[in-house]
């Protein structure tokens, strides 16, 4: 049944006519605006599909589709990183990730390459599969780390809450997680920007509800469209924001209904609140920005592996040359860097943002570093 | 990272903790505990090995047929 | 009595190197050139130019839906010479087994090598077998190299790829791949699908006959998938290659678990097909040749060539459905299980 | 910045793998077949029985006194073309990499084994890289298969052996062996034996050339030494062999070392040793001419083809100083290291 | 210097000459005593040496060499093995022991086998070996399995000591350590076996001292002689055996005296009697013999993995068919046995006598198995 | 089992529980607690890794003397 409409939602026929429907108006807006509306998509997720459709390159003269900081690898700290890679090197540590967390460098080197070196680090798909790992490794310290924001942080957190019923005392957790809206409120203002609008990102919002952005009108006038992955969905998603800016409407609005609901997910949100704190985060490119980690609460403590493993916090020095930090806000683009494909590819990144399948850099590399 | 697919729960286990669901053929086992309305028969989206929301085939057909609606329109319009 | 496993020993050289040889190799290999166990083997060859051609198999799991390292072994090496354009015809078959391996699991892996050699046609006439230690190794790893003759007047090669060609491929695409990444622990799920492998020396040798001139290059896209092996012709070409996304033939069941894991079928191994970059006069002659044959039934003409920017700056690129190009790289790095 | 080392990554087929391909590989090989890294090599053989054969290279340490992997590989392919009486050709050299294999240790497998290979006369036409997970392998280990070409009318084999043959070997047996076991994890000890790993095709196509009638077959004792090789020999032919123990050239070094591990030296790996069956009134005059070759000036006449029980039934004895005599049987199952 | 003495020892010319002498002499015993005499090397060193350098064979028609139970893997019982390989199956735990103890049959399996099935269990050709993986691995038990005879049971005495001074709590001794004399008690004045003299266990010799044999002459009326292992030293032996026996002078006396001394070795000594009690031996063949085995005094208890790591003593019956018991006793020869060489064979024993490279089994196989 | 070889000394550990030993260019390291009069020099018996004996080299050519008249007597006499 999902996989005709998955089929619908991909009609390239369908398609097409929605592309000449979207450009038609973007390009009424470019008319109005005296120049290419700026449409920024948050999510790392958009950025790929994005590209990988070939959306943004038929887009193009209609619409500047801007990457965001929404790839929660990409934002991860090189201080965060080297902790961790200090906790691989612990007699009898496994530390057990997403693939994506293996290549993002540290201010000296990578899980991979310490794996490689005899490091025990472990790819996982789900903190299901860490919670495994911890029960057949009894005698092992397992650090679980999480990375992700609003849609994954709960995954981590019921997991840390099964872990505590099973009195699993060799299960921790390293934290990544994040939150979006500081980001958005950091990054925004930025006069240098110019966002018209922003493409909210599908699956945070599966579990936020689409109110969670009602911020974006009300405390910036900003409009913004709650975007779907699939073709159709994506030019539906920039259609409705094209519209809303013709409208001059700045509202935030779901075009993802199948999935997102006006509330979310309560029992997520719920699993959430019980089990993180927000305290001040480390964006690899925004800086510190307040209130926007999520870190266990105090009574979790015992399966904190900040908290249970306490390391210096040293802070380091970007690679020189790497522009993540202003890839990360938008005010540039990969094809500015100098590093870009000439010393940085996704076989050996030199930052965050050429390592995740929807690292921005990564991204323009695989799909958009010719053209064609 | 933030990757969502959507399958059909085919079974729920014991507890409800786990459920096992398909996509396209391909079988696996995910997280209930964030979706504990969840249903057998259910498409449900799953992320980093959980299910995190029960999908609205309603909703999708809306979405289709507005865009049919308005596709056709425009095209009747031009 | 517990189950009969390899021991240090059986790699000494020695009398359990000997029996290991006997009772279980030279069982399910009988060439007259083997029986003698010389140090080498001695042959006949037809006349031709001889193809040479190795690869050594790691994949895990050794035993997966649609084949085993044993038939991987052989269809690996019987492919590279087939996509050669030679005639396979003589295979060596060497071994490394780590300690603890049990026998009975040896014995089944031989066993499908040699099935599989017999029915592609090619014989193993020189062997090795390696013990090393627990922990040194993965139960057994299969190193096969392979010899052929290509007939004279036979001639297949990047230098005769043109602008204006199509690439052709004999089924789907990413099979192999998805079926052992199902196994791979830490993924595991249940799904229908199987390896595609498969020996194509009779499928190529067929076309080879019907369209020896139509027919210009062909590969194998093992390892890194058809994206990988376009981006090698493309780059050794100087030539660019689009793909039509819309004309790829890719299981339901391929992509929908590639979704799931975020990779792209594209960059999935196979272990059965060949990339075929044909006269584009020829396309449709081809394919309905290729349909008829068991293993050609999907075949598909998925892109062409088209003029590029000179060698070592070949580029692929993937045409939308949506009608937007995006670049088709090779692949990078992506912490994938061993599927060869 | 800490050493570079093998990823997994390098053998995914992808980006890695081909720089790791252009930046070590090719540019310590480069025969024209390889430089296109095409599926096959496709090349020319002169007239002749065609000779193949395989081994695996899995010797611990990789580099050793006297030599490495590297150079190991190809002298034992090598050598099992010689003693065959193929003049040696085409190699085949295919790696399997442990993740976090230092990158600087692998370039200087590489270069040795291209260095011996191009000493040898012989080039490597084809190759292939595996990278396995840490503890799935041991650094490095790598297959070569070889082939060469028998000249017309060349004739060596089982078949021609005969009651009142000598046996000879070009000199001093056991170093191969004792050189590896010193460097064993938990024995370590100082020795000045080296290795005495080496290409014989020079050696063997010189003594074919001057005694193709009185040289009636030819062998490499690696693996299992001597003994072993001398009891495939008595096996196959149903003859007895009888060595004479005081005329085994063994050096002072080996021997000694050997008594203090409570091991002989005729089970010790030989990597640059062939024992040579020939017609006993030809001795002299073999040995006159091999001990002016740089590989041969320790040769000996070690013992004497005898009637024996028949085939399978073959013996080998040894006689002792005191004259009296016991059996020197194959290698059954010592804990020894891997020595090739 | 040695080395040239040594090359003297070996010498050919003066070898044959020897035997000549030896051959002579031997058949004026045979005249004596009307058959020829039964000679018992109790030592597996002997018996390998004398097999090897075709002395069993030239001097056949004069003498019956025999071989006794002096091989201390294979007297080491099935209750031992099954035992140790119960430990080698424990988690984290490490068996070191000699090469030959790895493919000894339990009752069931060997260490080797257990090895290739994933236990830890490692060659070492010295009790230092075995202490040094344990300071390199102090989480893990390293349990040595010390075997051999006096000439052994001294290096195992100080390297507990050691083990002791450095405070190391993760090395543990197996004793299967056991003394010679009583062992030639319960066996010689076995009437089956009409043993005329004895050549004395070289290296035993070495720490013990010839004095040490003096009870075989005043409890047993036999002659023995001390004999090295070089082929002249084994010559003279048996030749020194047969002046004895030819004079009717059942003494002990010491043909090996570039090595034994009167007093043996004192330090050796008196480490074994620090270190060890007499215990009840299980020899495999002969059975329980008292006082014969070596095992830890009680204030090393903590060092001694038969106390650390109690396990319960189940008997096994020995393989069917084999009779290592008899062939132990000197009462039958490996031909004597059904399944020497059709069955039992080096790479595959069935029974400990076809293990060691000094089990009689294994030496007529290696060297004798047919004749020229 | 029971193998012993000889071998020379040429260094003592500090401590004296150690020493070097040579035999035929072939050098280990060896446990020497029980032969602690042995110097740098003499040559030893090894066995299981430490030195067990110093061996007497007058007794070693003692008997071969005794061997070389006893067989030239037996020579003479026949
Ligand atoms: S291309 Fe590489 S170096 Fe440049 S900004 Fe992106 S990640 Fe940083
Ligand atoms: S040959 Fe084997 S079975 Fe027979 S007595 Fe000897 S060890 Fe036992
Ligand atoms: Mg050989
Ligand atoms: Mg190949
Ligand atoms: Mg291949
Ligand atoms: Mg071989
Ligand atoms: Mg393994
Ligand atoms: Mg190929
Ligand atoms: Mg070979
Ligand atoms: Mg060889
Ligand atoms: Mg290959
Ligand atoms: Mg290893």
């Amino acid at each position: 049944m999902h996989k005709e409409i998955l089929k619908r939602f991909r009609d390239p026929e369908l398609g097409r006519q929605m592309a000449g429907r979207v450009r038609e108006r973007l390009d009424r807006l470019t008319d109005r605006l005296g120049r290419r509306a700026n449409v920024m998509e948050f999510c790392g997720t958009h950025t790929a599909a994005i590209s990988r459709t070939g959306i943004r390159e038929l887009l193009k003269p209609h619409v500047h589709l801007m990457s965001g900081p929404g790839c929660p690898v990409c934002v991860s700290d090189y201080v965060d990183i080297d902790r961790i890679i200090a906790l691989a090197g612990m007699s009898g540590a496994i530390i057990a990730t997403f693939g994506d967390m293996m290549k993002v460098p540290g201010s000296r080197t990578t899980l991979l390459e310490e794996k490689a070196r005899g490091a025990d680090v472990r790819v996982v798909f789900s903190s299901l599969d860490a919670l495994a790992i911890a029960r057949e490794n009894p005698d092992r310290a397992i650090i679980f780390v999480g990375a992700g924001f609003e849609t994954t942080a709960p995954t981590a957190a019921v997991t840390v809450e099964q872990a505590v019923r099973e009195g699993r005392d060799n299960f921790f957790l390293y934290s990544l997680h994040k939150i979006t809206p500081p980001a958005m409120m950091a990054l925004l203002p930025d006069p240098d920007l110019q966002v018209d609008g922003i493409l909210l990102p599908g699956h945070v919002s599966l579990i936020t509800g689409r109110g969670y952005w009602d911020f974006l009108s009300r405390d910036l006038g900003l409009p913004g469209v709650v975007a779907g992955f699939e073709p159709l969905e994506l030019l539906s998603a920039v259609d409705a924001l094209a519209s809303l800016l013709l409208e001059e409407r700045y509202a935030v609005i779901n075009a993802y209904g199948r999935a997102v609901r006006e509330e979310g997910n309560p029992s997520a949100l719920d699993a959430m609140a019980r089990c993180f704190d927000l305290q001040e985060g480390h964006w690899r490119g925004l800086g510190i920005v307040p209130a926007s980690a999520l870190k266990l609460k105090p009574e979790l403590a015992p399966w904190d592996a900040e908290v249970r493993f306490p390391l210096e916090k040293r802070s380091a020095a970007p690679p020189k040359g790497c522009l993540c930090g202003e890839i990360l806000k938008g005010k540039k683009t990969p094809f500015d860097c100098p590093l870009f494909a000439s010393g940085c590819e996704p076989a050996r990144p030199v930052g965050p943002c050429m390592v995740s399948h929807e690292g921005t850099c990564a991204t323009y590399y695989r799909y958009e570093r010719f053209t064609r | 990272m933030c990757l969502a697919a959507p399958s059909r729960i085919t079974a729920i286990q014991e507890g409800g903790f786990l459920a096992e669901v398909e996509s396209f053929g391909n079988k696996r086992t995910v997280g209930l505990t964030l979706v504990p309305e969840a249903k057998v028969g259910d498409y449900v989206l799953v992320h980093a090995g959980f299910a995190v929301q029960i999908l609205d085939e309603e909703a999708a057909l809306d979405s289709l047929k507005a865009w049919e609606e308005i596709l056709s329109a425009a095209k009747g319009g031009a | 009595m517990p189950e009969e496993c390899i021991l240090l020993a059986h790699g000494d050289g020695g009398a359990l190197t000997h029996r290991l040889v006997q009772e279980i190799f030279l069982r399910h290999f009988d060439h007259p050139a083997l029986r003698d166990l010389t140090d080498a083997a001695l042959l006949r060859l037809p006349e031709g130019r001889l193809a040479m051609t190795t690869d050594t198999f790691v994949v895990k799991p050794l035993f997966f839906p649609g084949g085993d390292i044993g038939k991987l072994a052989v269809a690996g090496t019987v492919n590279d010479l087939a996509v050669s354009g030679a005639r396979p015809l003589y295979l060596t078959a060497a071994f490394i087994l780590e300690e603890g391996f049990p026998l009975a699991d040896l014995e089944q892996v031989v066993a499908s090598l040699a099935r599989t050699a017999s029915e592609a046609g090619v014989a193993v006439v020189a062997g090795d077998t390696k013990v090393v230690e627990r922990g040194c190794g993965d139960g057994v790893y299969i190193n096969t190299a392979g010899v052929g003759v290509v007939a004279a007047g036979r001639d297949l090669g990047y230098h005769r790829i043109m602008p204006g060609d199509a690439i052709l491929v004999n089924g789907t695409v990413g099979d192999h791949g998805l079926a052992i990444l199902s196994k791979r622990a830490g993924i595991e799920f249940d799904t229908p699908v199987e390896s595609d492998c498969a020996t194509l020396n009779g499928l190529t040798e067929m076309l080879l006959e019907r369209f020896p001139e139509s027919v210009r290059f062909m590969r194998d896209p093992t390892r890194g998938g058809v994206a990988t092996t376009l981006n090698e012709v493309a780059q050794s070409t100087g030539l660019d290659i689009i793909l039509e996304e819309q004309d790829l033939p890719v299981r339901e069941e391929v992509q929908g678990a590639a979704e799931l894991l975020g990779l792209d079928p594209l960059y999935l191994a196979n272990e059965g097909k060949v990339l075929i970059v044909a006269a584009s006069e020829a396309v449709e002659a081809i394919l309905a040749v290729l349909r008829e044959h068991p293993l050609g039934r999907n075949a598909a003409a998925i892109g062409r060539v088209e003029v590029g920017t000179g060698v070592g700056q070949g580029r692929v690129f993937l045409r939308t459905p949506l009608g937007g190009h995006r670049i088709l790289d090779m692949l990078a790095g992506d912490p994938l299980p061993r599927i060869c």
